[in-house]
């Protein structure tokens, strides 16, 4: 079984009429296909206008659930989820939103679940943060700090003693790092030569606090992933294909019995930690204006956008297009959702 | 007196703490942010600065016993968790280390008197994570001493004893409570540590009850009132040690007894009161002892099934009604409207 | 029937249960040794090899967390703690997110199915922290399965019953246990969970115990049947889900009831049967509930301590004749020699 | 202050005449008073024989306390005991008499504490894994790995904030390195510059278990702590002097403000894991008897005796005399601690 974009049979009409599967271009010294770099936009389109949509009805005190938005992260859940097959493990954190979407989740199903209707992905009974969607390999996120590292590895060792060669993939933030879990799951990983693949999605921040707090001066993760013998590499996580490129790798290594991989994704959040706001809208300033704008200026999708453009693989006038055409899909769903039925009282014990 | 909320006599109770007592610090994910554990570390940050008021990286074990280590040189940490349910990671430190100490080591090393601060949350989709109460697993063990405050005044007032108290001690506030206003005095007047308080006397049935639960109570209480039951509302205040004597006096009055937890039924709370009425005031019960607790399930996310988890007054006074032996029916709307706009 | 020790059928319940489910594996530090868990890995370790019988790092919470992922892909884990104490290091994976996976997915991820074996530790001067008992702080969260062995059929049949079982289990095994000898039949038969077993009938009083205790209750029991008095000895076996209707039955019929556990009484079982019995059994009760549980203190090391900090068959019998009305000093020297040559 | 061999103001009489004070000699290219090499040996003999009276005595059930032997490995805790002084606050693990003693820890009341009697260390309370010796500098030992690593970053964090010179120590086993919260604690003493030092005793096996169990191939302890921004040296744990050196550089980077060390000894224990057995003797193979033969041949106290002896400072005879002379303090003090008073059972809840 091919990943994710390679196996895809059909391209979206609003793609035009280049046949761009067959086209290949090379980026970062690679050669791709350049539906790839289109498939990965589109995924992050995709992202993007939910996260936003969120961000725009959250105010209305109806999605009553914790929400730690993703805008900003889009590169590293798209660029990884496309390297990974159907049947692989992923699994997330508090901030899973990107990664169920870039996986293949419902846009429904995940509105459903911020209303805490019935046909949410865990049917109201998990909120923001307890995704699961197993159909996509999407498992589940957990908001315990560090819990699926461990639990990733879990599914890799499974999926080792099975003799198939599944891999399984965990997204967390820098701020896992200081949990002790994490280096406990490595070494094990390491031992055993796991299929396991640590995605760290370092955006300089745990909730307010900067690194600094956190981290002695000069800490590079990688060298403590290699330190536990678990191959690194850092990148830039705003990089959608360069984050693809990472994956891939790492999961050709693990695919191949060589072991676990650590891809630390340089990137930024763009929302406040949880809820909808801008912390400066917030009058919040733990981090600075300028800063914040840079990062902005470094958005995945609009660098994306610019490679489409110079590699001519698409105008502007056709990705405005498409997502257009994902924002309507989501506004969509999200009003079917809040239409959706609430789960029965009585039915509170159900699923126990 | 002058009143003050929960969180506000929280903030006062800490920098008194810390005022009378050099050794205090207080330390913890998010404690030097402007919003401040939700205003209760601000004041104290501006006062005694950073080096007394510090952010933590996310270790909640090691941090634990980095705070044991430190009281142990005489320090007096005041470690805080935004949420009660990040400490089940560092059980061992508290359990294994921190409550056998002075015993383990036949008090040749001194004790260690760490205070933590944990924050139960409740509603508002915070799910099966983020509103526990860990009240009970804690208490079953020899050694630590577990607080929950309800009021305002014994949430400063419980505080500056556990800043003085000789063993490592775990107060459990409610984040539904940190808006609650009552009087506070000014100066540092300790609650004591193992002594419940009734904070309404009455005749016909006793309502032990614990943190957010005794207000939910009180409610309770004044709505019983109307059906001409008297009510008498035990705040428990201390888990470990429990005040069992306060307990059984009002047992001994009223006879009937409902026990009303933060946390769920099986070996928590509400079986400990129920089995000490049981063993200790068996002669003086009329009725079987009721236990109201939460839901035996994960907390929910969605609303409908939330508001089904949770016990209120309501469930209180309908509860009491029966064991009096009138139509719990009768019980009015009198739950308060939830005005919590989230997220934590 | 033929008889085997304690140890010998856990021996044989995890190779009957490895043998109909390939998925089953089993690890934890030191499970590959030739002492194997005091001899309860070895045969398995012979008959499937490292591949299914593997030791681990000192890795507690990771390696809950690794038998999770594991059960999410179909495995069925059978993690071992040579003590239940270090479990107090994986409390995270385990109640924060084993217990509550099935329901906080809205059942749409599946579920973890791992069995969790640990080891509670006595005497020897053992002490503090390898002598602990879990029960009662795990068996406080849904979503758990809270088991206890007393017996040798128990302690295969609980084990192949948990390896079938749809929730995260958690098997506390005695090492006082771990010798006792009785009847174990050869094919696989499961002890059903959630059912109590009354290992003795009785008509004048009910003992309700746990684990270890169940033995010491059954030699009060023959004791007291010296002393005319007709004990009921109820084995709980699974503290959750909790066998509430095998307890209130034996309760109607006796009357009065004492609770004997291997853990201390604040928040554990011994409250939470007394506290069934106060709501429940309430008209049938003719004489207050008794608990007996660890002195409250943490586990000394010192022999002399040791004798006083530990209840046993004495204490139960002189306790029921207490309950009865007869003298309890009539209690003969009925406490079995502790042969028990350490050092674990 | 001074550390606790320059403190010292009596030399044992047995030494003889020569002036060991004032005459100085190089070791491992680092001059030292010759009275250092004398106490580093003489604080081995002192565990060496402590730890052997307890494998003689051990079998006869009396000491009901399940104890972990340090024979073999007293090079590491008398190297860095010495290097410290008496108001530094040192911590261990279950295999904790070497660093006890080490400390100046009393021989009669580790003995009493074995026979759980009320004049041992933790008054009968603690048993063989829970000793403590506050006057010497022995803050706790806990039998649970890796609670004492957090703890003794926590006593730094006490010295750092009052200001003061002082410096923790804590001794672990490798098996450590395991669990999480050691590199949780190295994290945070990196970035607050605590004055801690990280003593690990690697003697190759936790319990039964090889490394080859327990970390990747190629493992270098030292890389993980220097990844946490924690300066580490590897040294001859079987060197006493060369412990001893690494542990004085340790102190004065912690005194100095410089922040936390990490020392990877390496060295072998001879008996059991837990009693009084040799593995060979019991019947165990997990580790060859070519591989014990040639650690016993490394005896730490052997090298010692063997440098004393080629740098002239004593002779084979005063060397045995010392020995024999601690011997009988040792076996005193185990006689007169098996006579102690019991506790008292209704004093069970003493000391709560
Ligand atoms: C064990 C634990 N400790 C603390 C928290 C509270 N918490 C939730 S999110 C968060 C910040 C995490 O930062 P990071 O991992 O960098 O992810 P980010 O939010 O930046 O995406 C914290 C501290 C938690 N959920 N779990
Ligand atoms: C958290 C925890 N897990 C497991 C154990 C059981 N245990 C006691 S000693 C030991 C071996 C430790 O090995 P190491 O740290 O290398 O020290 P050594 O015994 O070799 O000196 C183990 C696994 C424990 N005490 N604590
Ligand atoms: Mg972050
Ligand atoms: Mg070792």
């Amino acid at each position: 079984m091919s990943n994710r974009l390679e196996q895809k049979t059909e391209m979206p009409e609003s793609w035009g009429t280049r046949d761009l599967r067959e086209r290949r271009v090379t980026v970062h010294g690679q050669a791709l296909a350049a539906s790839v770099l289109l498939d990965l936009h589109r995924s992050m389109q995709r992202i993007r206008h939910t996260e936003e949509t969120i961000a725009r009805l959250y105010p209305q005190q109806e999605m009553r659930t914790p929400t730690h938005l993703g805008t900003g992260q889009e590169a590293v859940a798209a660029g990884v989820a496309a390297a990974v097959r159907r049947d692989d493990a992923l699994y997330s954190h508090h901030r899973c939103h990107n990664h169920y979407l870039a996986c293949g989740g419902s846009v429904y199903r995940l509105a459903a679940e911020l209303y805490g209707r019935v046909d949410g992905a865990a049917r109201g009974r998990g909120g923001s943060v307890h995704l699961t969607d197993r159909d996509n390999g999407f498992i589940v996120s957990s908001a315990i700090l560090g819990q699926t590292v461990a639990v990733a590895t879990g599914s890799a060792l499974a999926f080792r003693m099975d003799g198939v060669d599944r891999v399984a993939v965990t997204f967390f933030g820098e701020a896992t790092c200081e949990e002790g879990v994490i280096y406990e799951s490595m070494n094990f990983a390491a031992i055993n030569r796991l299929p396991v693949i640590y995605v760290c999605e370092n955006n300089l921040y745990s909730t307010e606090s900067p690194l600094s707090v956190r981290q002695p001066p000069g800490t590079e993760l990688c060298a403590r992933a290699e330190s536990f013998s678990v191959p690194a590499e850092k990148v830039d996580g705003n990089d959608v294909a360069a984050v693809y490129l990472a994956a891939r790798r790492a999961v050709d290594r693990a695919r191949s019995g060589a072991g676990p991989s650590f891809i630390e994704c340089m990137t930024y959040r763009w929302r406040e930690h949880v809820g909808p706001q801008f912390d400066h809208d917030a009058g919040r300033t733990y981090r600075t204006k300028e800063e914040f704008d840079l990062w902005v200026e470094r958005c995945p999708l609009k660098q994306s956008a610019a490679r489409l453009i110079s590699l001519g693989l698409a105008d502007e006038r056709e990705i405005s297009a498409w997502a257009a055409e994902i924002e309507k899909e989501v506004v969509a769903d999200f009003e079917r959702a809040r239409r959706a039925p609430w789960p029965e009282a009585g039915d509170l014990f159900d699923y126990l | 007196m002058r009143t003050l909320k929960y969180h506000q006599a929280i903030s006062e109770g800490t920098v008194q703490a810390m005022e009378r007592d050099p050794n205090v610090f207080c330390a913890g994910i998010a404690v030097d942010y402007p919003s401040g554990i939700f205003g209760t570390t601000t004041e104290a940050l501006k006062r005694f600065g950073p080096a007394r008021v510090f952010d933590t990286p996310a270790m909640e074990n090691a941090f634990t016993g980095i705070c044991i280590g430190a009281a142990a040189m005489g320090k007096r940490p005041i470690m805080v968790h935004p949420r009660n349910d990040f400490m089940l990671l560092a059980f061992d430190q508290l359990i294994n280390l921190a409550a056998k100490w002075r015993y383990m080591y036949g008090g040749n090393a001194g004790s260690v008197p760490i205070v933590v601060r944990a924050v139960i949350g409740k509603g508002w989709g915070q799910g099966a994570t983020h509103s526990q109460s860990l009240q009970a697993p804690l208490a079953h063990f020899p050694g630590l001493t577990v607080l929950m405050p309800a009021t305002p005044r014994d949430a400063k007032g419980l505080l500056l004893s556990a800043c003085r108290h000789d063993h490592p001690t775990i107060i459990l506030e409610h984040r539904a409570l940190y808006n609650v206003e009552g009087e506070v005095p000014e100066e540092p007047e300790e609650t004591p540590i193992g002594k419940a308080a009734i904070l309404r006397p009455g005749r016909d049935l006793t309502i032990v009850a614990t943190s957010l639960m005794v207000q939910e109570a009180l409610d309770a209480a004044e709505e019983l009132a109307r059906h001409d039951v008297d009510a008498e509302v035990v705040d428990l205040r201390s888990i470990r040690p429990l005040d069992e004597e306060t307990v059984l006096a009002s047992v001994k009055k009223t006879g009937r007894v409902i026990v009303a937890d933060t946390s769920w039924e099986r070996c928590g709370v509400t079986s400990e009161i129920a089995a000490l009425c049981a063993e200790k005031a068996f002669h003086d019960l009329k009725a079987p002892v009721r236990r109201l607790a939460l839901a035996d399930c994960p907390a929910p996310v969605s609303q409908t099934l939330e508001q089904a988890f949770y016990p209120k007054a309501s469930t209180i006074a309908r509860l009491a009604l029966h064991v009096i032996g009138i139509d719990p029916e009768l019980v009015g709307d009198i739950d308060r409207e939830d005005t919590f706009k989230g997220p934590y």
